[in-house]
């Protein structure tokens, strides 16, 4: 299935390696920074809803 | 108004800095480079011109944190804004009074320190002049990027950092001026883009320059 | 000529800390602001100063007319007492410095840099800066920080003079200054976290 | 008629994209594979360039997004600027990263084309100066926004910030430009452009444009709302040290 | 004694600065040597590790102020004086926390640096070892200018003077090591003395500046 | 233990300041300095510190027993309340900081960066730093300078407490303190300028 690349190979993997690797790297770093905001911020939602004055 | 600019240029003359150091900077950033990438002289003179102007770059850089830190510590800063000084005038003495300090004797010293670089003798005149018209151009930039990162502590490396690829353009022009000059080629084009850089600068980055040092006071 | 304030909010930091002040002064009044560490009283000084605008509210004085002095000096460690003052004079377009000078004893000082100073001496020059603004209306913050007793009552002197001459002080501190003046005290006006469902702010994180 | 600036209501904005995200995100996915398998195992070598030719997938539409990127952050603080509308100085920060990270492929893809095509990992080409020239400037945007305490200040300071790299960042592409005639291609990439590349290149390519388009778009809408729900959350914990 | 140290890296990381920003000036300096001097790769190869080493002199230059200077103006010095830590713990602790925040980033980023500069393939191995054996004597070197200059109002370009100098001798070791590797040339000479140079300083600098300190602090 | 001063002589910036001064302290004694401003309080409390030498005179105490408490407080801006103090703790190798948050009211504000504090809050931080060095002979420069009445009065507590726990304080102040201990004032000692003749000492230039 793999198509031939030829003596570029090396060149061609590591770009596309390189590159969606980053990409993960990055949608990896948000999904997880996104994650936790939202858990920490519903943390303390719910502080000031049980803490405040009715 | 002008208060200001003889405070400013008294204060870095007693602060054992201004004039003298800029210079000294400069000076040490040519002898060092020698040293770094040895002592041929063909070598040496081709670098020579981009060198010098690098050297003038870096040395204005160093002196940009001085432009509002110290202003900024001991609050004189915030007096100053209650004054009745405009913002934008404050940011142009500011620059200037920078200029005087560091751009002006580099521009005057420049070709002493062209002979320690075997630098060809057609390319004394365009280096200074290229220094002349470049110079004014930094310390207007400098004074942007001090005045974005004086509420900062210290952030002189930052202010590096965001000052440095605006300098870009202007040391490119620079240098082409020298480097041309010194090879004895046609300087009009690059000189003409030097001078346009600079004029525009100083008519508008006054006003960036207050806008974010208001920001920075509030 | 006076100063109004009506209904002010003010905020350090992206957080209300006072909100809802009103206050006047008229010519040759004087107000001293009282309230505990942290309450804003700097800030709040800092906002008629107009060196940050306010949440909401009405600040009446134009900022032409007032001098403000902070915490800190702003003192040239570098320059002599005389060259500092000097300085200050011109940039606020007066002349004569001896008034000054006088006022708050430095003329055996004049010469000397100012980084040379005790900490109450560099205070007494802060506050002979205000004498060359020629402003009517001064807003101190804790002026007599490290005064003696002597200097205290100097001050208070200068005070009154300016105030005799139609003048205006605003001043927030701690200490008694033996001024006979308004006092107010600021601790009333401390903003609360607002109550549950209401959102005082147009956009909803604030 | 409701106006456009509605979405500059955290809320109304954290709604909307409570629904548009998914799709785009989908959307993005689905492009991102088909052009990058398209283009990966079902295109021919060139004749020149060999497989090479393959990295084209991901260096062009990186280094396309690397500027549009930093379009968008100049367009976002424009509008804080003058309608002061946090939002949208939150969707400057948030896209900031991506731009840098799209820049870094442009780079790194390009620095790998290079080695076999110019025989070099970098030439001081003025396309590839200016792309270094414009992550620098990115740099410095993150940094001042890392270093700012107070959130509206940092808007401020960086929108100025950006206002005046623009400019700079324009000069420098032309003072570029005239200090160094490089090696890279043209640009071939405009309507008519046909020419140059052959379709069975241009298709793929287009596809994964469009791909790298909307996965910018949903990283910024994924960023943008969890800088929205941070500073939320920075105030309320602020309003409740007030007590 | 760690307590000083965390805290200090701390401080760097909270700064905003420390490891970022270092890093980012040696990348600013080796981008502008391009512009400055021109595109030419052979040029550039043959001048690379020069200019790279002299980046790295210059990154490090920069935040030597940092190493005091704002421990002394909101008086911390002070207060550490008079704490039951040796001056000459609290020197060495000091420079290493600048060695950990300037240095080995530097050290670390080098390879990459190199590539922009087209240094010779052969020439990496003794850049990065030349860095990591030269950069912790400009830290140490640094430390003793810094505490010298302490005193002094914004001493930074001041700084810069006294420690140039200080720095030749480390600098043309560093530089002809990486010179000759990258020309494959035999690098044991200068690269002993480089050691050699790093061992002494590190060995007997903390008490000059330790005995500097103290008298500026009186 | 105790600090026992003997014929102290000081000098600042070259120029002698006071002189003839003696004074001594037992465990559990609190001394207060006065003397207008100028006079030379920070100089001599530097002295006995031992960040400066005396010009002549002899200081009893150990450097090792003395914490020090000067103008400037030594508060780093991007570290939390409890940051600060930690590290103070760290170094003088002592363990709990909660005493000293509680006895200066700062358990509120653990987590806030310092330099987000008011004048005050930032002052009572400095001076919870003594608590946590251990040390019994506390030398302090105008500790409360921009402290409201009830923080004066927590660290009046503070000191009472430290005495009571055989502790020793000199403190330079202009204002009351309301503390029970002995009053110094150092103006008699000023020094004068030597008569004619009268060159008391070695080198001929002073
Ligand atoms: C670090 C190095 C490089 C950078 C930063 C870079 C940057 C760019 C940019 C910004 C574009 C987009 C142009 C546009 O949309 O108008 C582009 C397109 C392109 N680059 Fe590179 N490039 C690099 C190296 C290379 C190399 C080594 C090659 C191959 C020999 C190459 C081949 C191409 C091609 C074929 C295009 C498409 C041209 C077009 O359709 O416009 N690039 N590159
Ligand atoms: N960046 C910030 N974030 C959050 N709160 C802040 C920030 N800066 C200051 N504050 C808080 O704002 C409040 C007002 O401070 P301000 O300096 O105005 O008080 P003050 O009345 O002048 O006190 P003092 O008498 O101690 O000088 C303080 O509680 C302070 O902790
Ligand atoms: N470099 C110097 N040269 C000459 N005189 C100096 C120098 N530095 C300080 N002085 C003087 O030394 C004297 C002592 O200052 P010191 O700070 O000890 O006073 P102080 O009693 O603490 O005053 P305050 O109550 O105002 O804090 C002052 O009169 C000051 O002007
Ligand atoms: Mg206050
Ligand atoms: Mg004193």
């Amino acid at each position: 299935m793999m198509p031939e690349l030829g003596k570029y190979a090396g060149a061609v993997l590591s770009a596309y390696g390189a590159s969606l690797g980053l990409i993960v790297v990055l949608v990896a770093a948000s999904l997880w920074r996104a994650r936790r905001v939202k858990a920490q911020l519903a943390a303390v939602e719910a502080r000031r809803t049980e803490g405040a004055p009715q | 108004m002008i208060a200001l600019l003889i405070r400013d240029l008294k204060l870095a003359l007693r602060a054992g800095g201004g004039f003298g150091l800029g210079l000294a900077f400069f000076l040490i950033v040519t002898v060092l480079v020698p040293f770094a990438v040895g002592p041929e002289t063909g070598l040496l003179a081709r670098i020579a011109p981009g060198i010098l102007w690098l050297g003038a770059l870096l040395a204005c850089l160093l002196s940009l944190d001085r432009i509002f830190a110290l202003d900024w510590e001991d609050g004189t800063l915030d007096l100053m804004a209650t004054a009745p000084l405009p913002m934008e005038a404050i940011v142009t003495l500011k620059a200037l009074a920078h200029w005087l300090t560091t751009g002006l004797p580099l521009v005057l010293a420049a070709p002493l320190f062209g002979l320690l670089m075997s630098l060809p003798g057609e390319g004394y005149l365009w280096l200074v002049l290229s220094l002349a018209i470049g110079t004014p151009a930094l310390s207007v930039l400098g004074t942007f990027g001090a005045a974005l990162t004086v509420g900062l502590k210290r952030g002189g490396l930052l202010l590096s950092l965001l000052v440095l690829p605006l300098y870009v353009p202007t040391l490119i022009f620079g240098a082409e001026v020298a480097r041309r000059g010194a090879q004895g080629l046609a300087v009009e084009a690059p000189l003409l883009l030097l001078a346009g850089i600079t004029c525009g600068s100083i008519a508008l980055l006054p006003f960036a320059s207050a806008a974010v040092l208001r920001v920075n006071l509030r | 000529m006076s100063l109004t304030i009506k209904d002010l909010a003010i905020a350090r930091g992206g957080i209300p800390v006072l909100r809802g002040l009103s206050f006047s002064l008229a010519a040759g009044e004087a107000l001293i602001l009282r309230g505990p560490n942290g309450i804003g009283k700097t800030t709040l000084l800092r906002t008629i100063a107009g060196l940050q605008p306010p949440l909401a509210g009405e600040i009446s004085a134009d900022r032409e007319l007032i001098a403000y002095a902070a915490h800190a000096d702003g003192i040239k460690a570098t320059l002599s007492v005389e060259e500092n003052l000097r300085f200050w004079a011109a940039i606020y377009g007066t002349g004569d410095i001896t008034p000054a000078l006088e006022g708050f004893d430095l003329t055996k000082l004049t010469d000397r840099p100012a980084g040379g100073l005790s900490a109450g001496q560099k205070r007494r020059l802060g506050l002979a800066r205000l004498m060359v603004t020629g402003r009517p209306i001064w807003v101190l913050d804790e002026p007599t920080v490290s005064l003696d007793v002597a200097s205290v009552a100097l001050f208070a002197q200068a005070v009154q003079r300016h105030l005799a001459g139609g003048g205006m002080a605003l001043i927030a501190t701690h200490i008694d200054l033996g001024l006979d003046a308004q006092v107010l005290d600021v601790t009333p006006f401390k903003a609360r976290a607002p109550l549950r469902g209401e959102d005082d702010f147009d956009e909803a994180f604030l | 008629m409701a106006s456009i600036w509605e979405y500059a209501n955290p809320r109304k904005f954290i709604r909307t994209t409570d629904v548009v995200l998914p799709w785009v995100t989908a959307a993005a996915v689905l492009c991102l594979v088909v052009g990058l398998v398209w283009g990966f195992f079902f295109t021919p070598e060139d004749y020149r360039q060999g497989s090479t030719v393959k990295i084209i997938y991901l260096h062009v539409p990186s280094a396309l997004m690397a500027i549009n990127g930093w379009l968008m952050m100049l367009a976002a603080s424009l509008i804080w600027i003058v309608r002061r509308h946090h939002v949208s100085a939150l969707a400057a920060r948030a896209a900031a990263p991506v731009g840098a990270t799209m820049t870094v492929i442009a780079l790194i893809t390009g620095a790998i084309w290079g080695q076999p095509m110019w025989g070099t990992w970098w030439a001081w080409d003025p396309r590839l100066t200016s792309f270094l020239i414009l992550f620098l400037f990115y740099l410095g945007y993150m940094a001042l926004w890392a270093a700012i305490e107070n959130d509206d200040t940092a808007a401020d300071l960086t929108s100025v910030l950006c206002l005046v790299g623009s400019v700079f960042a324009l000069l420098s592409r032309y003072a570029v430009n005239f200090w160094n005639q490089g090696l890279h291609q043209g640009a071939t990439l405009s309507m008519d452009k046909k020419e140059n590349i052959a379709d069975i290149f241009w298709y793929p390519l287009l596809v994964c444009m469009a791909g790298f388009i909307l996965l910018f778009l949903a990283l910024v809408l994924l960023r943008t709302r969890t800088e929205i729900r941070a500073r939320r959350m920075r105030a309320l914990l602020a309003r409740e040290r007030l007590g």
